[in-house]
């Protein structure tokens, strides 16, 4: 049994699938000799040969046009971004061309698309962002963001192997900071589409996904030592297509809902949220569906301003007490 | 071709080692081009065509002599444009798939899902373009990506406008093939106008093929009126990059003669400009030509433009009264899984 | 008094706003001796010449790029995209750094982005895109969507003038479809921000905007004939800041909310709106929030195909009934 | 500089129409940027520094040569990238700005909103970068066309580096930009690597300077590390876009002797590689020339190392401790109008 960071896990889910599958191959820029920026592929050029990773130019719209192309030829590329911030200029690339291919022309496109995301790292407007609302709204496109380094292992093999392209947003603040014992040798293959409980309860849910998991587990803890409340955290894993199944079964047990992002509000995924709960368990709600969300601005990144915009495990715990008092 | 109407003997060396039946065959994809164009206009006069219709009228030679240079038996690929209906047919695309396009039909490439001629099917080596012009070339080479990582002998090619240049995608694409030494052709046709832009509104280099000393490939440039030209700077280009010379660039000169959809009424070109051209029709010249060279005879020629004819009638008839798609297909096949999407709640009531 | 179409009226606006303003131009493909793919601008370069009516390459980027540039140097450009889908080559520009320039470095970027949007006209998956959700989460622009002949003169004026990048998508169906009198020398200005009441109505509201405020009228109309129901429409012409009050004002009064659009469901606008009641008038609610919109899927182009995957005004009536009985 | 420190008579005609008070005022700027620098380092070392620090180190002297060919009188503009510090400098930004943008303090240009030296002031006339690499290019031909529309004399300034040239928006914004004649340099720092990337896997080409051809326009070359000669090739193009003739193409060869930023250890990067360019400093090179020409005399330039010192000292202690942005301040400015956002419910709890 060996302990993984959720780097290692995803480099190890990639490692694996690599091996197994010689039509897997990565693309994107810096990731061969260099490792890319956060060693996400360290030593992958070495094992795998500069013909299965491939270091580009700067262009993330032919990244992903190269690795669609390279799909419908029967290869499962896995495209890198450096950050997953300048997934923006691919944005054409995704949702025009490759989420349509199959429903067009009947081309699989078995492709992966990661990279980066998410802030609370200081990493200012342009290195923090969290794409998951800017596509969640293309069908064709499935999403999922791991929260633990078991999914972070699990989601990237499931994704590889997935014939549809699977869009992957890990959370750089997560990298290095979580560790989980993860046999070796089990083939760990998380579902796509399919929520977890992250933690059981029975007064009120929190349902979030990535690092927010964590901020909203902290939350549980602190309400059930101080106010006695049992708080069930679902952790979405798949955001498209999305576990309504998952979601209101814990709307019918707890009958009170708080949906978490750590992305700005507005025309956010907690938005689709309510309005799967609202249309399909409206009856079992005994209080608005609530959200915490960042608020509605660019990200800035001096400390106490990103502290500020970006929602913190205490607001949760205020959320909470306000929706459980309703 | 019975060889009874073939002529006593050839006066003109055969050029671009093309055999007589190769010269007759890119004749016959030639008039099919033309001739099944000018039913899509009628067609489109009687409103049975959806959406717009767009004409490759005068550039013909091009798309058939460069889709023509590919190997087929050796699984070369293309990606055509709006206006490279010649490309497809060679390519293998069948008259009554194009036809069940331009009517939606349900038994269309598409299922009546995708416009025109935008479709494509691995097996015959072509992949639909989508309208976001320049996009096609990062998908190219993605395929031409594929080919050099299986190292097979396969050479992909893909057009791309002289408007279309000034896309983003199309700079990433062939930027990416040339650095990475890629099996791509990318072939320009300079047809004057993008939509109702000239050219020189487009870009402020005079020869569009020198577009490829920013890429550090191979610029060519030819005739794009004169098939058989069009054929040969073409083949050089797919059998060097086959031979692993990597990505190159042709610029085919040549003129859009009608507007850039069938409701254009194209007051934008100079008259003088389209009736110039039209005495340089690359079909015309290619029959010229194979007459007094003595490659083909009249006799074969007229064969041919009957078969044409034929082949059209049939296509036509049986594609014109094909029924449009079933409404519940079109929640097939959005993803492999879940094959099927749900109808709106609304649906049930 | 002069009957305009609604494509008369949005030329009109532009036409005032250039003769008002030099600072004022327009910059788009085609756009200039030929008028635009759509007639919009027809005329506009022999009237206010080459300088301020500015045919461009086939490069999106560019085009809203330079207009940001422009924009920040004190003029006031008008971007115009061919068709409205191929904004999505400009997604970058537009969320990145137009979006974020005053916040980021307060730098005024009062600019348009404008083209022909919406389906109904057999243009298939690339030609009937309806790109508010894509932008809706988007701090720093403002959407606007004109349904009425009045609106798109009076938004578009309201556009040019807002000190902030405003992407305004007309809808090409009412194009021509659509004719009402509008006063010559009427100074008609929208206010961006506020919604319209459409139709009045005490049982049940409809919440929409851009070509289906129709459909939505239409159904009202059939509903009050055959069923006695009187039904709301809102017209909320501004999606993005969203106007809460009027949306909030008609809950309260009908209790009952159906929300439509044109756009496929998952991550659409249609989710913002309902989770926006949902926690602000929940318990004003008598019903769930229904959403009545497209299909998740590209939108194809056969007759038979487009018709079923797009909304209808008897959806619109079965939906409306079905929330009545609630 | 007092006169009675001046060299007896110069032993060199001045060099590029530069009188001795530019050419120490060039200098000038050079040895504040590397200092500025040095004391970012520091600051760095110390954890006082929010976010990655990126050095321009062995790439100053472009940086300073090019900005200085600007005509601030006239009103000329620059869009710096992330290694263009001595550009800024030379545009009017102050060490203090720096200093307090690289530590988000409250009374930072951007309020501490944006990282680094991503900051701007019309007035001054130059515009802050985003990340997104290419993206000012689009935006700085629009600045270009505001000029030509108003017919005003001014010219604009872009830098790119070797790796940003392959993205879209770089080619969309030169191609805009040449085919409307827009006055527009653009500018690029060939430092040899893009993070961890070599130039030639960034494109096929040999010299950068030859993608200007793809766009119809003139390519120039420069040794980048000589501050006089980027001076004359950037004011040359400068000069040439001021009189109408249009957009230009500068590549400046050059080397990027530390790691992307500091975080990275550059063991890509050849150690004899990084030896060979540390020979070949433009500071000391200026230094050098500065002297045995006689353009400048030794006690001139120590007093412009001392001045920069003083100048640094000064503004890191008056940066220092001063405080970070007050929380609401967050909410400001996204729009016009609203000025201010509304706080999040669950902070009113
Ligand atoms: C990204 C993008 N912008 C705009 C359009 C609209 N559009 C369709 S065809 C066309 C002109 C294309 O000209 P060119 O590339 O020269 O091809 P041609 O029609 O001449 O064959 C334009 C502007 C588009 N399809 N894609
Ligand atoms: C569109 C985009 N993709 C990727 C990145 C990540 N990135 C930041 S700097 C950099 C390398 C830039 O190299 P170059 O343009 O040569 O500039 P240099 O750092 O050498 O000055 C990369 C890949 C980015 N900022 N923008
Ligand atoms: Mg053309
Ligand atoms: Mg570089």
């Amino acid at each position: 049994m060996a302990e993984l960071t959720y780097l290692e896990a995803l480099r190890q889910g990639m490692w694996e699938e690599m091996e197994r599958d010689e039509r897997v191959f990565i693309l994107g820029e810096d990731i061969g000799a260099y490792g890319g920026a956060f060693k996400v592929t360290d030593g992958f050029q070495q094992k795998f040969g500069e013909h299965r990773v491939i270091d580009t130019p700067i262009a993330e719209a032919a990244i992903v046009g190269a690795a669609a192309g390279a799909a419908h030829m029967g290869l499962r590329p896995i495209a890198e971004m450096q950050f997953i911030d300048f997934i923006s200029c691919a944005y054409d690339m995704l949702t025009n061309y490759v989420a349509t291919a199959r429903y067009r022309a009947g081309l699989p496109t078995p492709m992966v698309v990661r990279g980066p995301s998410g802030g609370y790292v200081r990493g200012g407007p342009f290195h923090s962002q969290n794409p998951e609302a800017a596509f969640l709204h293309t069908p064709g496109l499935k999403i999922v963001c791991p929260a633990t380094v078991r999914d972070a292992k699990g989601l990237i093999k499931s994704a590889i192997r997935d014939d549809d392209p699977v869009l992957y947003f890990e959370h750089k603040y997560l990298y290095r900071r979580i560790k989980e014992e993860i046999p070796e040798g089990e083939e760990i293959l998380t579902p796509i589409g399919k929520a977890r409980v992250a933690r059981e309860g029975k007064d009120l849910t929190i349902i979030t996904w990535s690092a927010m998991v964590f901020k909203a587990l902290e939350a549980a803890e602190k309400l059930e030592q101080e106010d006695g409340l049992s708080v069930e955290v679902i952790d979405l894993r798949t955001l498209l297509p999305m576990d309504d199944e998952a979601i209101m079964a814990s709307v019918r047990k707890t009958n009170r809902v708080l949906v978490a992002h750590e992305d700005t509000r507005t025309g956010g995924v907690a938005g689709e949220i309510t309005a799967r709960i609202n249309d399909q368990a409206f009856e079992w709600l005994d209080a608005p569906v609530k959200r915490v969300t960042a608020h509605d601005v660019p990200l800035p990144y001096a400390p106490t301003l990103e502290d500020f915009v970006l929602p913190q495990t205490d607001d949760l715990v205020k959320a909470a007490r306000w929706l459980a008092a309703y | 071709m019975a060889s009874s109407t073939a002529p006593a003997a050839a006066k003109t060396a055969l050029p671009a080692g093309l055999s007589r039946e190769q010269l007759l065959e890119m004749y016959y994809f030639l008039r099919l081009t033309r001739a099944l164009e000018e039913r899509l206009v009628n067609l489109y006069r009687q409103t049975k065509v959806i959406g717009g219709l767009f004409r490759s009228l005068g550039q013909e030679g091009e798309s058939v002599g460069s889709a023509y240079a590919l190997d087929r038996s050796k699984g070369d690929f293309l990606s055509p444009l709006i206006r490279n209906l010649g490309s497809m047919l060679v390519q293998g695309a069948t008259p009554l798939e194009i036809l069940r396009q331009y009517m939606a039909k349900a038994e269309s490439p598409t299922r009546g899902r995708e416009l025109n001629i935008h479709f494509g099917d691995l097996e015959r080596g072509f992949i639909g373009q989508i309208s976001h012009l320049g996009d096609m070339i990062p998908v190219m080479a993605g395929v031409a990506l594929s080919f050099k990582m299986r190292k097979q002998p396969r050479v992909a090619l893909a057009y791309v406008g002289d408007g279309a240049m000034s896309t983003g995608a199309f700079h990433e694409g062939i930027n990416f093939a040339a650095v990475q030494r890629l099996p791509l052709v990318i072939v320009c046709e300079n047809n004057g106008w993008a939509y109702s832009t000239p050219t020189h509104k487009q870009t402020a280099v005079k020869q569009l093929s020198d577009k490829a000393a920013a890429y550090g490939i191979p610029g060519y440039r030819a005739d794009g009126n004169d098939i058989v030209a069009c054929y040969a700077v073409t083949r050089n280009a797919v059998e060097r990059a086959r031979s692993g010379g990597g990505a190159s660039l042709i610029e085919f000169v040549t003129y859009r003669r009608k507007g850039h959809a069938e409701h254009d009424n194209q007051s934008y070109q100079p008259k003088e400009q389209i009736a110039e051209w039209e005495m340089n029709d690359p079909v015309d010249r290619f029959h010229g030509s194979l007459l007094s060279t003595g490659w083909s005879s009249g006799a074969e020629l007229d064969a041919v433009d009957t078969r044409v004819q034929n082949e059209l009638d049939a296509a036509v008839e049986l594609c014109e009264n094909e029924p449009l798609p079933a409404v519940n297909t079109a929640l097939e096949g959005v993803y492999a899984s879940p094959a099927v999407m749900q109808p709106e709640w609304y649906r049930a009531l």
